[in-house]
């Protein structure tokens, strides 16, 4: 574990800034389960409940002007990249003030001006475009990184195969980076990745520059990003990413998952990162429970201003339905 | 007579087919200890061990390609994609492989897989999570699909489809998997590939679906009755092949015809139920064979937007009493 | 007047893509020092180098995918996927990314990428090798499918595509490569996307097609004019948008009608033709909209049989015989 | 290279037998080239020359149980395998008397006598039905190898990376037999993979067995798989298998190649697999010029016989365009 002089470029409201990210996000998920629970949110709901350190740890090290493109677990990165609560809160309800106008749902979070690149549910599409994103910024002779977020079971697709020699072959600014949470689905990485235990070696196969990280501790995801960004910056190439976390809830709210053995639960419970960044900064003699307090009444608060905002926002409106399929020309069949 | 869900009649044909034929195995995403995407597989594991039920990677064209090649080696497979969204991924084996490799071995080869796999809206997951692809594999030689809308068809089509030595697509659909329907009482019913149902019959108008759509149009026809509409109410039931002549000659006697239809309407599949009707009842016709379908757009997942895409019983309604009153 | 081939058309609004648009790069298979699976990007890395000619990995999947990417950030990609057959492997990308994610994301992002692929039977490779997707993609709200058969219109509409800021399916045939056409003689010529083309004017019949069918459809035309059947010919050029209008129009004057298409004839894009004619002029019709399409099975690879197949000029002549003079 | 001395289990006949095979190969095609430029084989036609020694050193390691699947490149295997060059000959002429009853063509070979899986043209995609062959050979509990081949362009296609990572995970008894002869259609593997001059390695990533073999060397394949069938059939689970080769011609016959340098081309033309097991019989006093000159005459006698027997052999009825797309059931819409 690092100790405070190990970042001595994080001031103390940068460390508590973490702190309250990653709150937010839990607390946030924690609400969205309650709100699915009333009906306000439909469809499938996958909550980020453990993983919260590595959106905040390493969407942080991002530039304002580098891309982020993950999947349909997507609260987390897209609340750590700043997108309102309001917004991601709404559009997991489907309303017209949510971040995708209510049209894109818990699984496909957009936001242009945050650059954030969507949320994607087909398993393993992403990969491919953030390839493509990486590619312009190549081409464009600029320095920006592209983030890409998947998961474990990302890894057994194709299109993670393809992407990942695409990437390597030209060079592209991409980060892989793999949330591996040791489930799929319901399947345990176990049975269907004979690497599991050492994912990151798969990037060998593309000659790429692979890491493995502590993905339930902020500050080493922190640090390892930094030093991983600077490279692909620099024109290094793609790296691939593989941060051991796990989720501490079921694959959706629908899963009660009970094909987890309790002791796993229990040792990952143990290594929950709120808890544990939580510590660390006590221990730092950096917050004291007053500090944490307060982040908490805040994160709260917030929480419920979302839910509210929600809750209170408009439905899209009957029109849009037609609305926003193309750039040029109005969709067929409109009825009039 | 047991009422049993269309989610137990799927249940109850796959522990079948795996009690009667030791060459038939199950391999899908998540169909292991979780029990399916759907909770059709649930326990399986437990009694049938990992051998026949494989928790396959998450890997879609290899979960049918080696389907593919299973079946080609003596074996019946029975595979699982998740949904009919990411048998995309999967469209080669199934179109390039699974549906020519007979043909283009001169015959020496047959495929007897069954690709079962889970169609439609209405759930609130979304565009990319919501769609309707089985007519585009109706449209491909080769291929077999059977759409069953009831757990007695469930029952009947998969036992006939296990009699087939072709692969087939055997649709089910996402929100049928609650509803409740009767049992068939005979033990070895059967329902056969290529035999529409008509659940209703009326003379006043054809009302054509498949899969959920037929649920919808027989409950527009109830509506349509209590105002003195009598309609035909014909399901599908297999794409390909497909029932012409049960619905031409229903047309022949109603002279007016609707399709409903869960995917987006242009270039889906019923254009293919409309050609046909015109072509061989066009003298019969007293008005143009009408389309209900789903909205023009990818699915929003606001639910009041979703509601407005998906075909419901009252625009079925609205559109069959138009046709009939012409107006 | 200058004629030109196809394949040369294709080239040079390449060519005039890479000079006019910085943003504008090419990526597909063997498209570099090869020259193009069709000879069409012969000289382009020598010309534009690789930064701009790439000729990328064979992986369908990120050929589309990173064109989809690269499109989000804010560069018009031409990808080129060599056939349409192959096209399956990447239907994820364009259907579930491609298509949707402008409308998934509240219209926050577009996606102006032009995908290039080659459509079509008659070249002797085989069932897997031969097929017409076209119709299945033109079924995706999000696309849209554009089908030059001509030189002119190649020139036409691509430089129309260019302008557009969505995904494009631009499909070339395979064995128009070869054929040869005027040149457009003014310089900005364009052809509307969504504006089919009546290639010659009769009252007796309408004969519809697309992409190499429309030709063949114009020289049955030929032959029946010689008998005194005259036949209004339209080459739809553009899948979707359709223009259905000048379908209809056409109907509506000679009151009987024959689509031709080369795929097999069950499911395909015909069906929605034939639909859209009898919705829309219905009371114009003195017969049923008939069909030419692809025989029902996979290619065969051996000519004669490849021959019988796929839709003939005669084939084309013998059913718009039958239905003019009812027999 | 191998002595003689390290083959005591081949006889003089089996190495004359390896020698006529390579040359039927070699033969087969001149005459298919010709036969293409008369017209009487149509469509695509990718020959095999150069990469002899690879079907024949690996197919005769097989039993007449094991299974073969392969790409579009297809005759040097089918032959190899014994399946008749007349056959052969009359499915490349698309008729009636062809191996897939001329419904196949050159890309698409079949025989369900010899196990002979298929020639597939989606490249990739053979891979995943090996998987399952091999699959149900592991099901029945039976110890049969399944060889699958493919180039190192297939290497690039996400169908490579479900396959292997499918076969890997469950223990298939699959061979997968990369052809790695320096180029997919005219791009060099140099620029789609980065492993390209150690492809072998990219199996790491599934934990598998993965070898690297000169292909031009008949006794070096034949040793190798001899090896590793035993070690598949024994249960070890799934192997790699690169041999490194070069086609002598181009992509295709409508494909002059020249975006090959000469130097490159020369070094290949210089380990010819053909003239190399020809030099290495007679160094090693194993085969004379006579017997060189017989077998040659044997193999031109048959290429001549199986051309003849393809030009006078029928078209397929034109009834059998609807023959053969179901098992259960004629195809729709035959005209009546
Ligand atoms: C192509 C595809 N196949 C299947 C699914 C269904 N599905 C959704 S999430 C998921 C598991 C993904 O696991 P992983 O990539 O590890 O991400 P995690 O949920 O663990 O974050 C599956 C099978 C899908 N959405 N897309
Ligand atoms: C999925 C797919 N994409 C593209 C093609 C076109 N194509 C045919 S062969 C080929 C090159 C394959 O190279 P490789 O696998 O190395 O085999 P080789 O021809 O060198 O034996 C390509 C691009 C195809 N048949 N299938
Ligand atoms: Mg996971
Ligand atoms: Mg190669």
């Amino acid at each position: 574990m690092l100790k405070a002089a190990d970042v001595p470029d994080l001031t103390k409201d940068d460390l508590l800034g973490f702190y309250r990210q990653m709150k937010l996000i839990r607390e946030f998920e924690r609400e969205s389960e309650r709100q699915y629970t009333r009906g306000n949110i439909k469809g499938f709901l996958h909550v980020y409940n453990g993983e919260e350190a590595i959106a905040v740890g390493a969407i942080n090290t991002l530039r304002e002007d580098d891309y982020i493109v993950t999947h349909y677990r997507d609260h987390g990165q897209a609340l750590a990249r700043g997108m309102g609560s309001k917004e991601v809160m709404a559009e997991l309800m489907g309303k017209a003030t949510g971040c995708s106008n209510g049209k894109g749902g818990s699984m496909h979070l957009f936001s242009s001006d945050l650059n954030f690149m969507g949320g994607y549910a087909i398993v393993g599409g992403q990969l491919c475009i953030a390839a493509g994103i990486a590619l312009a910024v190549q081409y464009r002779g600029d320095d920006q990184v592209v983030l890409c977020f998947f998961g474990d079971g990302a890894v057994n697709e194709g299109e993670f195969h393809e992407a990942m020699n695409l990437a390597a072959i030209w060079n592209l600014p991409v980060i892989f980076f793999c949330e591996h949470n040791l489930y799929g689905m319901g399947a345990s990485s176990k049975e269907t990745l004979v690497m599991w235990d050492s994912l990151h070696e798969m990037a060998a196969a593309y000659g790429m520059d692979r890491y493995e990280v502590d993905g339930n501790d902020v500050l080493e995801v922190r640090d390892l990003m930094q030093r991983i960004n600077a490279d692909v910056r620099a024109g290094k190439g793609p790296a691939f990413v593989v941060a051991r976390t796990y989720r501490l809830r079921g694959h959706s709210v629908a899963d009660p998952a009970d094909y987890r053995p309790d002791d796993e639960v229990q040792y990952w419970e143990s290594q929950d990162p709120i808890p544990r960044f939580r510590d660390w900064l006590t221990e730092e003699g950096i917050a004291t429970v007053e500090d944490f307090d307060e982040i908490d009444a805040s994160v709260d608060e917030e929480v419920v201003i979302a839910a509210e905002f929600g809750e209170s926002s408009p439905w899209p409106e009957p029109a849009d339905l037609y609305d926003g399929v193309y750039t040029d020309r109005p969709t067929e069949g409109i009825p009039t | 007579m047991s009422v049993i869900t269309y989610r137990e009649a799927v249940s109850s044909v796959l522990r079948e087919a795996l009690d009667e034929d030791e060459r038939v195995f199950l391999m899908g995403e998540d169909i292991g200890p979780y029990g399916g995407a759907f909770a059709v597989t649930q326990g399986f594991t437990e009694k049938y061990g990992k051998k026949r039920i494989k928790d396959s990677p998450l890997a879609e064209s290899v979960i049918v390609g080696a389907g593919v090649g299973a079946a080609m080696a003596g074996l019946r497979p029975v595979v699982e994609l998740m949904t009919i969204n990411f048998s995309l991924l999967a469209m080669d084996q199934i179109v390039n492989h699974a549906a020519k490799i007979r043909y283009m071995s001169g015959g020496q080869f047959s495929i007897p897989l069954i690709i079962r796999t889970v169609t439609g809206a209405g759930a609130s997951v979304g565009a990319t999570h919501s769609q309707s692809f089985e007519g585009m594999y109706a449209s491909i030689p080769g291929l077999t699909v059977v759409t069953p809308a009831t757990p007695s068809d469930v029952i009947g089509l998969f036992r006939s489809c296990r009699e087939l030595n072709d692969p087939v697509l055997f649709v089910e659909h996402i929100l049928l998997y609650g509803t409740r329907g009767e049992a068939p009482s005979v033990g070895d019913y059967r329902v056969p590939i290529g035999k529409a149902d008509v659940r209703r019959s009326g003379k006043d108008i054809t009302l054509c679906g498949y899969s959920r759509m037929a649920n919808v149009a027989e409950q527009a026809a109830g509506i349509l009755a209590q105002e003195g509409i009598e309609a035909d109410v014909i399901d599908l039931r297999t794409l390909r092949p497909l029932d012409s002549e049960t619905l031409v000659n229903s047309v022949k006697k109603t002279h007016r015809a609707l399709m409903v239809e869960e995917t987006t309407r242009i270039g889906g599949f019923a254009g293919e139920l409309v050609s046909q009707i015109q072509e061989d009842a066009f003298d019969y016709l007293d008005a143009p064979v009408a389309r209900v379908a789903g909205a023009e757009v990818p699915m929003p997942y606001s639910y009041p937007l979703e509601m407005a895409a998906i075909p419901s019983v009252d625009a079925v309604a609205a559109a069959a009493r138009k046709l009939v009153n012409g107006s």
